[in-house]
């Protein structure tokens, strides 16, 4: 175990010391729909995360992961419960790129650092250095629709980052990645999330990447969402995606995940 | 070139204005600037000749004239009472209308301008004597308006039945704005059509005959076709301005009375500066003539036509005054400026029917 | 920190990184996901914002006629516009007048959907047509409708086709360019989806390009009505002849020509009435349908 | 089997799938996706359309006088119109009859617009707002400028505000609309993106609610200046005074009451002719822009 | 070697042996923007695929494999070269779900029946039939708003299996999908493949899903995209994503694809 682990596993039991989390989610149910026809897609979910914190979401397609991000980020009202964020607006990174296509991708990312308060001089520059972070060097002047998918999505995953916010969620940002630049980034974010202290809050489909990143895997049940269970993961950092202690915990998480989705049974 | 056809001076109210500022030293009346309203048309034959001639800025002084061209009744009603202008050329009926919707508050006929000028003239191919026009489609300039309500009572007088607000009965009444007049004619949708000049003339040339001149209808063959107005406010404030131009138009009358071919040429020339087209003399000559301008208002015409525009029930007696039958207009005449200006130049009075100042 | 959502966090910081109060609003309510509510709340919500505009125009009007701002000739009072409409009433014309002009209206409207669509649709994808007639369908919808009075009557004459012909002039273009505009916007994507599904030719204008540009088709629909509504005004000032029954730019006109300001004000009252529940009882509803399916309602909330 | 492409073999398909020939027409060109062009290319592709457009209207317009279908004051020839518009050049009115017009459209216009932004992004955006103010806003385009004149020169007498109250009347409630139908397209997910990275308030107008609604703001932005141009039409046909010039309008209403078909016909051609060059020169080159930049243009080809 | 497998390797010879392949892409280039500033993003690109092929293309991210698959279904044209489908219109289903957000989820697969001349009464059917099969049963009335992401990529599968076309290009079908239910569909998609006879082009990110479902991998380089290498894949099916086979493979091909990134450079 290495120190920095240490100290945030610690981070992660902060709040049954109390010591205030960085994202603090309580009894949250949410559904969507009127009132004769509800879908009841989260339950009572109660889950924090403490500050520089680094917690994997794992669950079925459609469990209701990326809802929960919403309404961490505020852009949905939980139907019950509170969900706090003392840190201020967390950055999100959404499941579909959600670039402005009115903007080419460096100017993306300049609005989210503008809006960031950093001053103009410096915006470009930084800009630059994002792109490059995220393997785009050069594609600062492509607009969105002249990029390729994994292109958007790293260029959204630099915007999130431009944001300097010390929440950042994450939902399957390296989905449409091929694995090698999945690993650079992966070494990228591992790196920024020690250095700038970030509290992360990420969804994935890919156990092993889920094992490779975490502090801490919640897996979440489907219809409704609950958390099934959790895996505090001790591994030392930097890890790698195919070690054998990443390969056999994603194993058990795998099993762990077949499990829930044949209890709650096919649709 | 662009231009190379340009007029040496350019357009008239540049000349007023060179002449107001040249005689600005002159005296000077209690208003800067007197705002006039009129018609491009040659029933406002006082106004186009007078202004022409320069006869008002003559008697105004060092007051200057700022003109306003206005091509339809209501609009220039509504100048008036926006105070946009303050003395306007105007027809019969917008100006009744104009005093009894404003509870006999937003203006006064101080003066007549014209009589005439308005006949019926048919399709000769479809009509040919006054007993043929059952079944057929006559156009009238607007509901309610002088013509339209001539029309009525004409139709009535002969027996016809016409429902005065749709038009339909015996004879179709079409209203149609004067300006469509002749391609409706052209293209056949009317019959023939009720009409004042140059409208009348102008159907003249594309093949209508006349069947009828209203002046016959009318006893004396007279009957008013312009005024002049002059809103209530104004007239308090400056009596002395309104003088003076009722003194111009006087002039002007008798000044087209004296020359009627440089009169006629003046006012041809008035609209062509105004609406960049003169009269054809096809259309100029018939209808200038069939035009008399004179400063009598003709008050009993007046009182006539609101009688029949009642009749038709195309005219309702404002709410607060509805009191008698026939149409009040009590007041709405003020004609003492009139009388003082005929006076001194030795003329008699005209009467305003028992419709004065109360 | 014991606020049932995140929005407090988020606000003070907003409120502090830009101050705009207008900004501020529009935020507040960005935030609010509405959930559904009962018929009273509904009735609530949606009938009585519209009642409350009208009544404090009225209570402002009425202000203003009593404290005799100007001459009761130039502003006459509610409660005189109210007995010209009366009158109406009692003469048995009201309904007649606005239904010769709605009925007009809204089957020049029609026709001019079936006859824009087309063209909106080959002017949006023929790129040559586009390039040869896009600008002077824009230059035809500046054309005011009276320009086209003259000559619809000298080839028409005076009576119903002359007025289609006019309104058609007015909406046709209207609706064909928001058709275009409403294709322009629609994501390369849907077109390529549809082709790859074999949507193309007429199938594909019927089942992707279309839906995909109604948003905006629908828009194009609304200032299409408006255009038409506003031509027909324009074509029954010009004539009325027994045949073509009283309508409601007539009326105003005659009202105009009475100089009776209040029938002038009752004949502005009830034009703004019609398009206003024109607007309510057609477009709002399919709009609303058209924006909830496609999930973009979520924006007005 | 040679061909460069796949098309051949999917139009052979799609022919028999649905026999229509503008379908075929739409598809032929949907896949062309033409290359970046020279500019000869760029002339002959832009501008030659366009001007075989008019070339063809008037050969018609000839053929129709010279086979006299129609008696000659009822359709002049071209040359007749061309004459008309010798005349205004020579006595040197022709441009400051267009400029005066111009002027006014356009400076009324950008005032629409500075007023008409506003009001729409907030009736887009807050609920009661738009129940309350929407149809209003619907209804009062569907007004005819004609009726606000009676109103319009009572407050203000005849001179420059009237005209532009008037035009204001006519364009904003456009402007408005249009910018809120350009809002109600907007993907709720920019809004949430924007809101995510702090775009919120005003600043979220600015940033992301505006350039995301652009596409169907510009197209309100075309009807709201179709709308200024045809309401000031409107209002100079009201009254000409010195203080007012001479404008297009008023050019139209004197031959129409001269009854001169060519003047008549010379004043549309005007008319045209400026709201195709305004098209042209302010819309379409903004429009591409915004299209291109989006990766809309795809759809244009 | 199951007989299925031998009957395809041996049509994916086929060209060579003169018989029609499914999809015959002969050198194609292709490029976008304006002549001065072009990027070249494929370059001299041959690959056949053999009727009832399923070959899978692997490549980093933003080489062009989206490029590649819009130019077999004709929605593009290539720079140079020809790329013929004799067997009529591809079915493509996009990297981006593409569904139609105006329609349900059932009426978007519907849509799809219809425009392929399935008559009225079994549209409604065939499409639950075909929901069921993406596991999402009951999902028919939903708005495309109303679905989660993995959601939407399955109700895309749908759609293009709904057309019925005997080749199938498929963009990252399995990319927004948990395990689980990325397990499942591989055995959907195998055995409908195996039983509608279809030609296959499958890109996707993940080389272990590659290995596991072709007959043919084809890895692209980048910056131009080249064919780099292909494997011919001649384990038996049913396979299985964790099988020693199909992971030794895979690591053998995630070697190669790390060089090939690497030969290319960064950006
Ligand atoms: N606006 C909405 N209206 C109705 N139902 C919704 C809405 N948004 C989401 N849902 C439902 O909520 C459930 C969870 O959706 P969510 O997008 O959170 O899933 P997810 O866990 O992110 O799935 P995936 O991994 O596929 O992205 C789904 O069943 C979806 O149908
Ligand atoms: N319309 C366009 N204009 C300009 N460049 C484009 C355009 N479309 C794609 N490109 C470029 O072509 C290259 C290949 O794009 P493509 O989408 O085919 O990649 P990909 O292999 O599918 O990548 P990914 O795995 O990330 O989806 C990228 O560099 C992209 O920037
Ligand atoms: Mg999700
Ligand atoms: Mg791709």
């Amino acid at each position: 175990m290495t120190p920095a682990l240490t100290t945030s596993a610690d981070a992660a039991g902060a709040d049954a010391r109390g010591a205030a989390p960085a994202v603090r989610i309580s009894h949250v149910h949410k559904s969507f729909g009127r009132a004769g026809a509800q879908t009841h897609v989260l339950d009572d979910i109660t889950l924090d995360v403490a500050p520089g914190e680094f917690v994997t979401l794992l669950g079925a397609s459609g469990c209701g992961k990326s809802t929960l991000l919403n309404l961490v980020a505020g852009l949905d009202r939980p139907t019950r419960g509170s969900i706090e964020v003392p840190g201020g607006r967390p950055a999100l990174m959404f499941q579909e790129h959600a670039l402005f296509p009115w903007l080419t991708a460096g100017r993306n990312i300049e609005l989210a650092l503008k809006l960031a308060g950093v001053p103009r001089p410096e915006r470009r520059a930084e800009a630059e250095r994002l792109l490059e972070l995220v393997r785009l060097k050069g594609s600062y002047g492509k607009r969105v629709h002249e990029l390729s998918g994994g292109m958007r999505q790293r260029v959204a995953m630099a915007r999130a980052l431009a944001q300097g916010s010390k929440v950042l969620l994450m939902d399957e940002p390296f989905a449409a990645l091929d694995a090698i630049t999945r690993d650079v980034l992966h070494d990228e974010i591992t790196r920024i999330w020690a250095e700038r202290q970030l509290s992360v809050l990420f969804v994935t489909h890919n156990v092993r990447e889920a094992v490779r990143l975490a502090q801490r895997v919640v897996l979440l049940s489907s219809r409704p969402g609950r958390v099934a269970r959790e895996w505090r993961i001790d591994l030392p950092q930097p890890r790698r995606i195919e070690s054998a202690g990443v390969a056999d915990l994603s194993i058990e998480i795998t099993e762990e995940l077949r499990g829930e989705i044949r209890r709650h049974g096919q649709h | 070139g662009y231009g190379s056809k340009a007029e040496g001076t350019s357009s008239g109210d540049a000349n007023s204005t060179a002449a107001a500022g040249s005689s600005a030293a002159g005296g000077k009346l209690s208003a800067d600037t007197v705002k006039i309203g009129y018609f491009a048309n040659l029933t406002h034959g006082t106004a186009l000749v007078g202004l022409q001639e320069g006869l008002f800025q003559k008697e105004l002084d060092g007051t200057r004239i700022r003109t306003q061209v206005f091509n339809a009744g209501p609009a220039e009603i509504e100048a008036l009472n926006a105070g946009s202008i303050d003395i306007g050329w105007i027809g019969p009926s917008p100006a009744i209308n104009g005093y009894t919707k404003s509870d006999g508050k937003s203006l006064k006929i101080i003066g007549g301008s014209a009589s005439g000028g308005v006949k019926l003239v048919v399709n000769p191919d479809r009509i040919s004597s006054l007993d043929d026009l059952r079944g057929k489609k006559i156009a009238t300039p607007q509901l309610g308006n002088t013509q339209d309500v001539a029309l009525l009572n004409y139709l009535a007088g002969k027996g016809y039945k016409v429902d005065a607000s749709s038009g339909a009965g015996d004879v179709s009444v079409v209203r149609t704005d004067n300006k469509v007049t002749p391609d409706a004619y052209k293209q056949g949708s009317v019959d023939g059509a009720w009409v004042p000049e140059p409208t009348a003339s102008k159907l003249v040339t594309l093949g209508a005959k006349v069947l009828l001149d209203e002046k016959d209808v009318w006893p004396d063959k007279k009957f008013v076709i312009t005024n002049i107005i002059v809103s209530q406010k104004f007239l308090r404030e400056h009596s002395d301005v309104v003088e003076a131009v009722l003194r111009g138009s006087v002039d002007t009358n008798a000044f087209i009375k004296a020359n009627p071919d440089k009169a006629k040429a003046d006012a041809n020339e008035a609209i062509r500066k105004e609406s960049g087209n003169a009269l054809e003399p096809a259309v100029l000559d018939p209808a200038w003539a069939d035009i008399d301008f004179l400063d009598d208002p003709l008050a009993g015409t007046l009182q006539a036509e609101a009688d029949h525009a009642v009749t038709a029930g195309l005219l309702k007696l404002p709410r607060s005054s509805s009191a008698g039958a026939g149409a009040n207009l009590n007041g709405i005449y003020d004609l003492t400026l009139l009388n003082k200006v005929l006076a001194a130049k030795g003329q008699g009075p005209v009467a305003d029917a028992g419709l004065g100042t109360r | 920190m014991a606020s049932t959502d995140t929005t407090p966090f988020l606000d003070k910081r907003e409120a502090a990184a830009d101050t705009a109060d207008v900004g501020a609003g529009l935020d507040a309510l960005d935030s609010v996901s509405a959930q559904r509510s009962s018929l009273g709340e509904v009735l609530r919500q949606k009938a009585l914002p519209p009642l409350i505009g009208v009544l404090v125009v009225i209570a402002l009007w009425q202000g203003a006629y009593s404290l005799h701002l100007t001459s009761s000739y130039k502003l006459p009072s509610p409660a005189d516009v109210w007995h010209s409409a009366q009158d109406l009433w009692y003469q048995g014309t009201l309904f007649s007048i606005i239904w010769t002009s709605v009925w007009r209206g809204l089957s020049g409207f029609l026709l001019a959907v079936v006859i824009g669509t087309p063209i909106g649709l080959v002017v949006a994808r023929v790129r040559p047509v586009r390039t040869a007639i896009g600008p002077v369908l824009q230059g035809l919808q500046s054309l005011p409708s009276v320009a086209w009075v003259p000559a619809a009557v000298i080839w028409l004459g005076i009576n119903d086709s002359m007025m289609y012909a006019v309104i058609l002039l007015g909406a046709v273009p209207s609706i064909a360019n928001g058709l275009v505009a409403g294709i322009d916007q629609v994501p390369p994507l849907f077109l390529r989806a549809g082709r790859t599904i074999g949507a193309t030719g007429l199938a594909g204008a019927r089942h992707v390009l279309i839906p995909a540009a109604l948003p905006g088709y629908l828009a194009g629909l609304k200032q299409g009505w408006a255009f038409s509504w506003r031509s027909l005004m324009a074509a029954e000032l010009v004539a009325s002849s027994p045949d073509l029954g009283l309508g409601l730019g007539r009326y105003l006109e005659n009202q105009r020509e009475f100089s009776d300001m209040s029938g002038v004000l009752l004949g502005i009252v009830l034009i703004l009435f019609v398009g206003i529940a024109i607007e309510l009882l057609v477009f709002t509803p399919v709009e609303r349908r058209v924006l909830r399916n496609r999930g973009l309602l979520a924006a007005v909330k």
